[in-house]
C-alpha cells in the first residue's frame, strides 16, 4: 500500500480500433495537487470518466483509498469520497444556487427516501448549506436560478457543489475553461485554499493555473503518459516541450 | 417565463377556486355533470400519478394503464369472491368493503409496478416508452383471456363497495366519498413532491449525471418513484371500478395509457395542478364533442394538434402566463 | 419428423417470413424517422391506411389490381409529405411527449377523414386472377402465389434500401444522421430536405405495405393501429435508426409470432391437459412479441443493431 | 353521402318544432373505429323505423337521441347517465359490445329505465344477473353458435376444426358450437388484433377436418374468409358459420371468397314474411345498395317492440310498460318471436347458403329451419 488517495494501474480503454487510454498509471497522494496536462484529444476526458465511473475501462484497475473500485458505479465511488467538477458546467439548471448546494449536502446527509418529511424544514440541511455559501462570491446570488448565472459564477458553483459533498479527493475537469483573467485568478485562489485540505487531480489547459497549483504534473499524449514529475522537472523536460508545448515557449 | 410570484399567485387562486367549486358541485350540477366531475376526480388521480414519474421524474411511461387496470381488477375480483363466498386463489377471502379493497388494490398495483419498473428502468429513452407499453400489453392480453373473470366482457360489480355505513348508491354521497379520497391523495402527493425524496427526484429529471456525481444512485430513486406512481394509478383504478361498478380489459388497453398521457400533457407536464386541469379539459371535451357530433374524434384530434403546436406547457403554463399579465397590470 | 409435419413447419416458416416482410416494410420508414429525426410518429399506421384505401378504391373502380400500386404510392407519399410539412416539421425540436400527443391526434383525424369520405364499411379488393390459385412449391406444400409475391417484393425493397443507404450520398447522410444528428447539421447539409426525403420514403413504403395487405386482410378504418404496435416493437427490437435491425427484427418477430401461434399449444398439450394447454399456449403466443421485446431490451437495452453503437 | 343524409334526418327529427312531448329513445352505440359500421347499421335501422312511422312508433311520437360510445365502457356509462338522469329518457338501446353493455345496463335498470338490447347480450346479464327492466331482442351469444353446431351435425360431419379469437365471446362461440355438434372438435384460438391467419390455414390443412367452424366478426371475418380462399381451402373443406362472421357488410367485402359457405341465422334478407319484406323494401328505398346486416334487422325489430309497447302503455308507468314489452306483441321480421323467462328471445334458427348473386357479389339464400323456437341455456338461472 502506497497510502495514495487515488491509484490508477495500467488503465486501458479502446474505442473500436482507437486506443484512448494507453496503459495509464498514476496516483494522487494526500496533500498533493496532481495536474494532468496534454493537448486536445489526448484522452483526458476519457480518463476522467473512467476514474469517476461513467466509463468502464477495458484493462487495469482503479483504487480509491486503497479500495479497488474498478467495477464500482458512480454513486458508489462518490460514497467512498470521490468528488468531481465537470468541464462543461453540469448543474440543476431549474434550481437556485442554494438548492444546488443543498442537493449536495442532502446527498451526504442521507435519509433521502423519506417521502413524508418536508425538505424545506430540514434545518440542519439549510444551516449547513448557508454555512457553505457564506463568505463566497455567490452568497448574494443564493436565490438566483442557475440559468441566470454568468459563466464564471457557474464554474464557482460547480466547485462549491463538489465541495459540499466533502470529498476525500477532487477530480477537477478544466475548472478554468472559459474564464476571464480576473475570474481565473479568483478560481486559483479558491482552489489553493481547497487544496490545503483536499488532494486533487487537476485536468487543465491553463498553464498559469497548473504551475500555480500543482505539486506534480503528468503529461498525457495520445492516451499515454509520456512524463511525470515535479513542476520543475516537467518544465525542463525536452520531450514534453517537443510533444506538447511545441516550438512556442508559452511556459511563463 | 412567468416569475415565481406570478406562478405562486396563479397556484393559490387556482387552488381556492378549485376547493370551493368542488365542494359546491352537487348543489348546482345535474346528474351527468356530477358523474363527469366524479370521473375527472378519479382520472386526475391517475394522471397526477403518471405526472409524478413523467413530469417530476422524467420517465415517459406508456404503460400506466396496467396499474390503473389492476387496481380496478382487484376491486372486481374481490367483489366476485365476496358475492360467491369463495376464497380467491384458495385462501384470500373476497370483500366488498372499500377500506379493504382500495388498500389491497394500491398494494397489488405497487407490487406490479415494482416488477415492471425494476425491469424497465434498465433501459431509457424511447426504449423505456416501448418496454412499459409492452408489459402493459402483456397484462392486457392476460386479462382478455382470463375467462374466470369475464375475459373481454369484464366484471360487473353489482354494488359499489360499502364504506363507513354510508349509502353509496346515492350519487352525491358517492361524489363526496370520491372527493375525500381525491383530496387525501392530492395532499399526500403534495407532501411527497416536497419531501426529501421528491426533491431528489426533481433533481434526477433535470440532470441525472449530476445527481449521480453527487452520489445519488438513479436506479433506486427512479424505481421508488415508479412504484409510488403505480400505487397512485392503482388507487385511481380501484375508485373507478367502484364508481363504474365495472372492471374490464378496456381499463388496461394501451389507448388508456395514451389518454392518461394526453391528460398530463394537456394540463402541463411537471406542474402540480396541471394534470387536474388536463384531465378536466380532456374529459369535458370528449363528453361535449361526442354529444355534438358523431365525428367528435375528428375535432378532438384537431384540438390536440392545436394544443401541441400552439401552446407550450399546456393549460397550467397558460394560466400562469395569465396571472403574470394580471400582476403586471396591477403593479 | 414425419414428412407431413415437415411440410407444415416449412409452410409456417413461409407464413412467418411473409408477415415479417410486411412488418419490415412499415418498420423501415418508422425506424428512419425515429433514428434520424428523433420523432415518434404514431401516425405511421395512418399512412398505411391511406395507401390501402387509395389503391383499393382505384383498383375497385378500374378493375385493375396493378393500377392500385402507383396510386397507393402517390397517395401515401403525398399525404406523408403534407403531414411532414404541416405537423412533423414543427415537432423536431420538441420532446417525445409532444410528438406522441400530436401524432395521436393525427390518428384520430385520419380515421375520421376516411369515415367521412369513404364510409365506415370496409372496402374490397380482389387478388389478380393470375396470382389467386395456390401453387405447389414442394409435393404437398401448396402456397398462395400472392404471398410469395409479397415476400419477393419485401426482400427486393430490403435490397434496394440496402443499396440506397450504403451506396448513395443520401444514404451516407441517412447513416450519419442516424448515428449523430448534430454531425449532419455540422456538415452543412440541408437537413430539412433530408428529413422530407426520409419521411416521404417512409410514407411510400407504408402505403405500399397497406395496399398489398388489402387483398389479404380487411381494408377498414383503424387498420393502421392494429399493426402499428407490432411495428414499434420491431423498430425497438431491431435498434432505433437501423434498417438492418428493422429487417432482421421484422422477420424474426414475424417468424416467432407465427411459429408460437402455430405450434405452442400443440407442444404444451404434450405436458398438460388440452384445454389448459390451449389457454396457456395462446396466452403466451399473443404476448409473444412483447415478451421477446422485453427480453431483448433487458439484454441489449438499445436493441439488436442500435445505430451509433 | 347517404350516411350524412341519414344523420341529417335524425337531426331534423330532433329539432323539429312541436316535438316537445315526444317519447325520447336513447341510442348508445359504437360509431367510431373499425366496428363503426355496426353502430351505423343499428342507428340507421332505428331511424328508418321511426321515419316509416312518420316520426312515430306504435302511434306515439318519438325522438331519437344518438351518441357514440367510442367502444369505451366509461363513455357509455357517462352517456347513459345523461340520458336517464338528466334528460329523463326511459328507453335505451343500441349498444353493440358486451363490455360497454356490462358497464351501462346495470346502471340504467337500477335507475328505473328500460334497456332493450339490439345486439349485445352477455351471459352475465342473461342468468343470475337478469333484470326485469332488461330485454334482449337479438339473441344470447350461446344460442347463436349452438345453432351452428346443430347445423354441422345435421349435415353429417363428425370431425371439425373450430376457430375463434381468444376472448370471452370467442370461447363462448366454440363452447356453443360444441354443445350441439357432439363430434370431434379441434380448437384453435386466434388473437383479437390478428389480421394474418396464414398460420391457422396451415393448421387447418394439416388437421384435415370434415368441416370448419369459425367465429370472427367484422374485419377479422373479412380477412379470415379471404385468406381461406387464397389458401385454396374454400373448395376443399366446407365451412359452417354463425351470422356474425358473414354479415352483409362482410359478404360485400370478401367477394367470391364467401361463396359456398353455409351459415346459420335467425333472419335473412329473403325471409318470406310481411314484416321482413317491409323492412327490406324500406331499407332499399332509403339506402339503395348498401348491405343490410342482421344488426340492422335486430335494431328494426327493437324499434317495432318499442312501438308495440308504446301503443299500450307509457314508459312512465313502468309496470304497465314492462307487461307490454313482455307480450312481444309485434310483427318480428324473423317470424315467430317471444320472450323467455329471462326476457331473452325464444326464436327459430335457419340454415343459409352463400351463393354468387346476380351482380357478382355473394348473397345468402335461406334453406332449412334448424331449430324451432328455442331459448338459451341461462334462462333457468334467472330468478325474476
Amino acid at each position: 500500500m502506497t497510502g495514495a488517495v487515488l491509484e490508477v494501474k495500467c488503465l486501458v480503454k479502446r474505442f473500436g480500433g482507437l486506443i484512448a487510454t494507453d496503459h495509464v498509471s498514476l496516483e494522487v497522494r494526500p496533500g498533493e495537487v496532481h495536474a494532468l496536462i496534454g493537448p486536445n484529444g489526448a484522452g483526458k476526458s476519457t480518463l476522467i470518466n473512467q476514474l469517476c465511473g461513467e466509463l468502464v475501462p477495458d484493462e487495469g484497475a482503479v483504487f480509491l483509498g486503497g479500495q479497488d473500485v474498478t467495477a464500482a458505479s458512480v454513486p458508489d465511488r462518490v460514497a467512498l469520497g470521490l468528488g468531481r467538477t465537470f468541464q462543461i458546467t453540469n448543474l440543476l439548471t431549474e434550481m437556485s444556487v442554494r438548492d444546488n448546494i443543498a442537493m449536495a449536502v442532502q446527498a451526504r446527509m442521507g435519509r433521502n427516501f423519506r417521502i413524508w418529511d418536508a425538505v424545506a424544514r430540514r434545518r440542519a440541511l439549510w444551516a449547513e448549506t448557508d454555512g457553505l455559501l457564506a463568505g463566497t462570491a455567490l452568497d448574494t446570488r443564493a436565490h438566483v436560478p442557475v440559468a441566470g448565472l454568468s459563466h464564471g459564477e457557474k464554474k464557482q458553483l460547480e466547485l462549491l457543489v463538489a465541495l459540499a459533498r466533502k470529498p476525500q479527493l477532487l477530480l477537477l475537469d478544466e475548472p478554468m475553461a472559459g474564464l476571464g483573467a480576473a475570474e481565473s485568478h479568483e478560481m486559483i485562489v479558491s482552489l489553493r485554499q481547497v487544496a490545503q485540505a483536499t488532494p486533487m487531480l487537476l485536468v487543465e489547459h491553463d498553464m498559469e493555473a497548473v504551475f500555480a497549483l500543482a505539486t506534480r504534473i503528468s503529461v498525457l499524449v495520445y492516451g499515454r503518459i509520456i512524463a511525470s514529475g515535479s513542476v520543475e522537472e516537467i518544465r525542463a523536460n525536452p520531450e514534453v516541450r517537443e510533444a506538447y508545448l511545441g516550438a512556442e515557449d508559452e511556459l511563463c | 417565463m412567468p416569475s415565481p410570484d406570478a406562478r405562486n399567485l396563479a397556484r393559490r387562486i387556482g387552488l381556492a377556486v378549485l376547493v370551493v367549486a368542488l365542494l359546491a358541485v352537487p348543489m348546482f350540477a345535474d346528474s351527468s355533470s356530477l358523474s363527469l366531475v366524479t370521473r375527472i376526480l378519479i382520472y386526475s388521480i391517475a394522471a397526477a400519478s403518471l405526472n409524478f414519474v413523467l413530469g417530476y421524474g422524467g420517465m415517459i411511461s406508456l404503460g400506466h394503464a396496467a396499474f390503473f387496470g389492476i387496481g380496478g381488477y382487484v376491486v372486481g375480483m374481490l367483489f366476485v369472491h365476496h358475492a360467491d363466498a369463495t376464497p380467491l386463489m384458495g385462501f384470500i377471502p373476497g370483500s366488498n368493503q372499500l377500506l379493504v379493497t382500495v388498500p389491497a388494490a394500491v398494494v397489488v398495483s405497487g407490487l406490479l409496478a415494482l416488477i415492471i419498473g425494476a425491469l424497465s428502468l434498465r433501459t431509457g429513452g424511447v426504449q423505456f416508452i416501448m418496454i412499459t407499453l409492452a408489459f402493459a400489453q402483456m397484462i392486457f392480453f392476460f386479462f382478455v383471456s382470463l375467462k374466470a373473470y369475464g375475459g373481454e366482457d369484464g366484471i360487473i360489480v353489482r354494488r359499489t363497495n360499502e364504506f363507513l355505513g354510508l349509502n353509496m348508491r346515492d350519487r352525491v354521497t358517492l361524489y363526496y366519498v370520491m372527493l375525500g379520497f381525491w383530496a387525501v391523495f392530492m395532499l399526500a402527493l403534495w407532501r411527497v413532491v416536497h419531501s426529501s425524496f421528491g426533491t431528489v427526484l426533481r433533481g434526477m429529471k433535470q440532470n441525472e449525471r449530476r445527481m449521480a456525481a453527487l452520489g445519488y444512485a438513479p436506479y433506486r430513486y427512479k424505481l421508488y418513484a415508479f412504484v409510488l406512481s403505480g400505487m397512485g394509478a392503482g388507487l385511481s383504478g380501484a375508485l373507478m371500478a367502484n364508481f363504474l361498478r365495472f372492471a374490464s380489459p378496456d381499463m388496461l388497453h394501451w389507448t388508456k395509457s395514451a389518454a392518461l398521457m394526453t391528460m398530463v400533457i394537456l394540463g402541463g407536464v411537471g406542474s402540480f395542478l396541471g394534470p387536474i386541469w388536463g384531465t378536466a379539459a380532456y374529459l369535458v371535451l370528449e363528453t361535449w364533442l361526442a354529444a355534438q357530433t358523431e365525428y367528435w374524434q375528428l375535432w378532438l384530434g384537431l384540438i390536440l394538434l392545436a394544443v401541441v403546436l400552439g401552446t407550450r406547457g399546456g393549460i397550467n403554463a397558460g394560466m400562469a402566463r395569465l396571472a403574470a399579465l394580471m400582476m403586471r397590470g396591477r403593479g | 419428423m414425419r414428412p407431413g409435419s415437415m411440410i407444415l413447419v416449412l409452410e409456417q416458416l413461409l407464413n412467418g417470413l411473409q408477415y415479417g416482410v410486411m412488418l419490415f416494410l412499415l418498420a423501415a420508414g418508422l425506424t428512419l424517422i425515429f433514428g434520424i429525426m428523433g420523432v415518434i410518429n404514431l401516425a405511421h399506421g395512418s399512412l398505411f391506411m391511406v395507401g390501402a384505401y387509395a389503391g383499393t378504391l382505384v383498383a375497385g373502380a378500374t378493375g385493375n389490381f396493378w393500377l392500385g400500386i402507383p396510386v397507393a404510392l402517390v397517395a401515401a407519399g403525398a399525404t406523408g409529405l403534407a403531414v411532414e410539412a404541416l405537423v412533423i416539421r414543427r415537432l423536431y425540436a420538441r420532446d417525445h411527449l409532444d410528438q406522441v400527443l400530436a401524432t395521436f391526434g393525427l390518428i384520430l383525424i385520419f380515421n375520421q377523414i376516411i369515415t367521412l369520405t369513404v364510409g365506415r364499411q370496409p372496402v374490397f379488393v380482389a387478388i389478380p386472377e393470375s396470382l389467386a390459385a395456390p401453387v405447389e412449391l414442394l409435393p404437398g406444400l401448396f402456397y398462395p402465389p400472392y404471398r410469395l409475391l409479397i415476400i419477393a417484393a419485401g426482400l427486393l425493397v430490403a435490397l434496394g434500401l440496402y443499396l440506397l443507404i450504403n451506396r448513395t450520398r443520401i444514404g451516407m447522410l441517412v447513416r450519419a444522421g442516424a448515428t449523430n444528428r448534430d454531425m449532419v447539421r455540422a456538415l452543412g447539409v440541408d437537413i430539412r430536405l433530408l428529413y422530407t426525403v426520409v419521411f416521404g420514403l417512409g410514407a411510400l413504403l407504408a402505403g405500399f405495405a397497406g395496399y398489398v395487405s388489402g387483398p389479404i386482410s380487411a381494408v377498414q378504418v383503424g387498420m393502421g393501429e392494429q399493426i402499428l404496435l407490432s411495428t414499434f416493437v420491431v423498430v425497438v427490437v431491431g435498434g432505433v435508426g437501423s434498417i438492418k435491425g428493422a429487417c432482421v427484427a421484422g422477420i424474426l418477430l414475424g417468424v416467432v409470432d407465427t411459429m408460437l401461434r402455430a405450434f405452442l399449444p400443440g407442444l404444451l398439450r404434450g405436458v398438460m391437459p388440452a384445454s389448459e394447454a390451449d389457454a396457456l399456449g395462446i396466452g403466451i403466443a399473443s404476448m409473444g412479441i412483447y415478451l421477446l421485446m422485453a427480453l431483448v431490451l433487458l439484454i441489449r437495452p438499445k436493441g439488436l443493431f442500435a445505430a451509433g453503437g | 353521402m347517404k350516411k350524412l343524409l341519414a344523420a341529417a334526418s335524425i337531426l331534423a327529427l330532433s329539432t323539429m318544432p312541436g316535438w316537445a312531448e315526444a317519447v325520447k329513445i336513447g341510442v348508445i352505440t359504437t360509431l367510431s373505429g373499425p366496428p363503426g359500421y355496426i353502430g351505423e347499421q343499428v342507428r340507421d335501422a332505428i331511424a328508418l323505423a321511426v321515419e316509416q312511422g312518420g316520426g312515430k312508433l306504435g302511434g306515439v311520437e318519438v325522438e331519437l337521441v344518438v351518441e357514440d360510445d367510442g367502444l369505451n365502457p366509461g363513455n357509455g356509462r357517462q352517456i347513459a347517465e345523461k340520458f336517464v338522469n338528466d334528460q329523463g329518457i326511459k328507453i335505451l338501446t343500441g349498444i353493440v359490445f358486451s363490455n360497454v353493455a356490462g358497464a351501462v345496463v346495470p346502471d340504467v335498470v337500477d335507475n328505473g329505465a328500460f334497456y332493450l338490447s339490439s345486439n349485445a347480450a352477455p351471459s352475465n346479464l342473461a342468468g343470475a344477473g337478469c333484470n326485469e327492466n332488461y330485454f334482449v331482442v337479438s339473441w344470447q351469444n350461446d344460442s347463436l353458435h349452438e345453432a351452428t353446431g346443430a347445423a354441422a351435425k345435421s349435415l353429417g360431419y363428425k370431425k371439425a376444426v373450430a376457430l375463434a379469437p381468444n376472448y370471452q365471446a370467442g370461447k363462448d362461440a366454440i363452447a356453443g358450437f360444441k354443445r350441439l355438434f357432439e363430434g370431434e372438435v379441434e380448437e384453435i384460438y386466434t388473437q383479437l388484433d390478428q389480421t394474418d391467419f396464414a398460420s391457422e390455414m396451415a393448421r387447418i390443412r394439416a388437421a384435415a377436418p370434415e368441416v370448419v367452424f369459425q367465429f370472427h366478426p367484422g374485419g377479422l371475418g373479412i380477412a379470415f374468409l379471404k385468406q381461406y380462399q387464397q389458401a385454396g381451402l374454400l373448395g376443399q373443406i366446407p365451412m359452417v358459420l354463425s351470422e356474425p362472421s358473414v354479415d352483409g357488410v362482410i359478404l360485400n367485402a370478401v367477394g367470391e371468397a364467401g361463396v359456398g359457405v353455409k351459415a346459420t341465422t335467425h333472419w335473412n334478407e329473403d325471409f318470406d314474411n310481411d314484416a321482413s319484406k317491409a323492412f327490406v323494401a324500406a331499407w332499399r328505398a332509403k339506402h339503395g345498395d348498401r348491405p343490410i346486416t342482421y344488426y340492422a334487422q335486430q335494431a328494426w325489430d327493437t324499434a317495432q317492440l318499442i312501438g308495440s309497447a308504446l301503443s299500450k302503455a307509457t314508459p312512465d308507468d313502468a309496470d304497465a310498460f314492462r307487461t307490454a314489452l313482455r307480450a312481444a306483441d309485434f310483427a318480428s321480421t324473423r317470424g315467430d318471436f317471444k320472450f323467455g323467462a329471462n326476457q331473452h328471445p325464444v326464436q327459430s334458427w335457419y340454415m343459409v347458403d352463400i351463393v354468387a348473386g346476380p351482380n357478382g357479389k355473394p348473397q345468402a339464400v335461406t334453406k332449412d329451419k334448424l331449430r324451432d323456437m328455442v331459448g338459451d341455456v341461462y334462462a333457468d338461472q334467472c330468478k325474476m
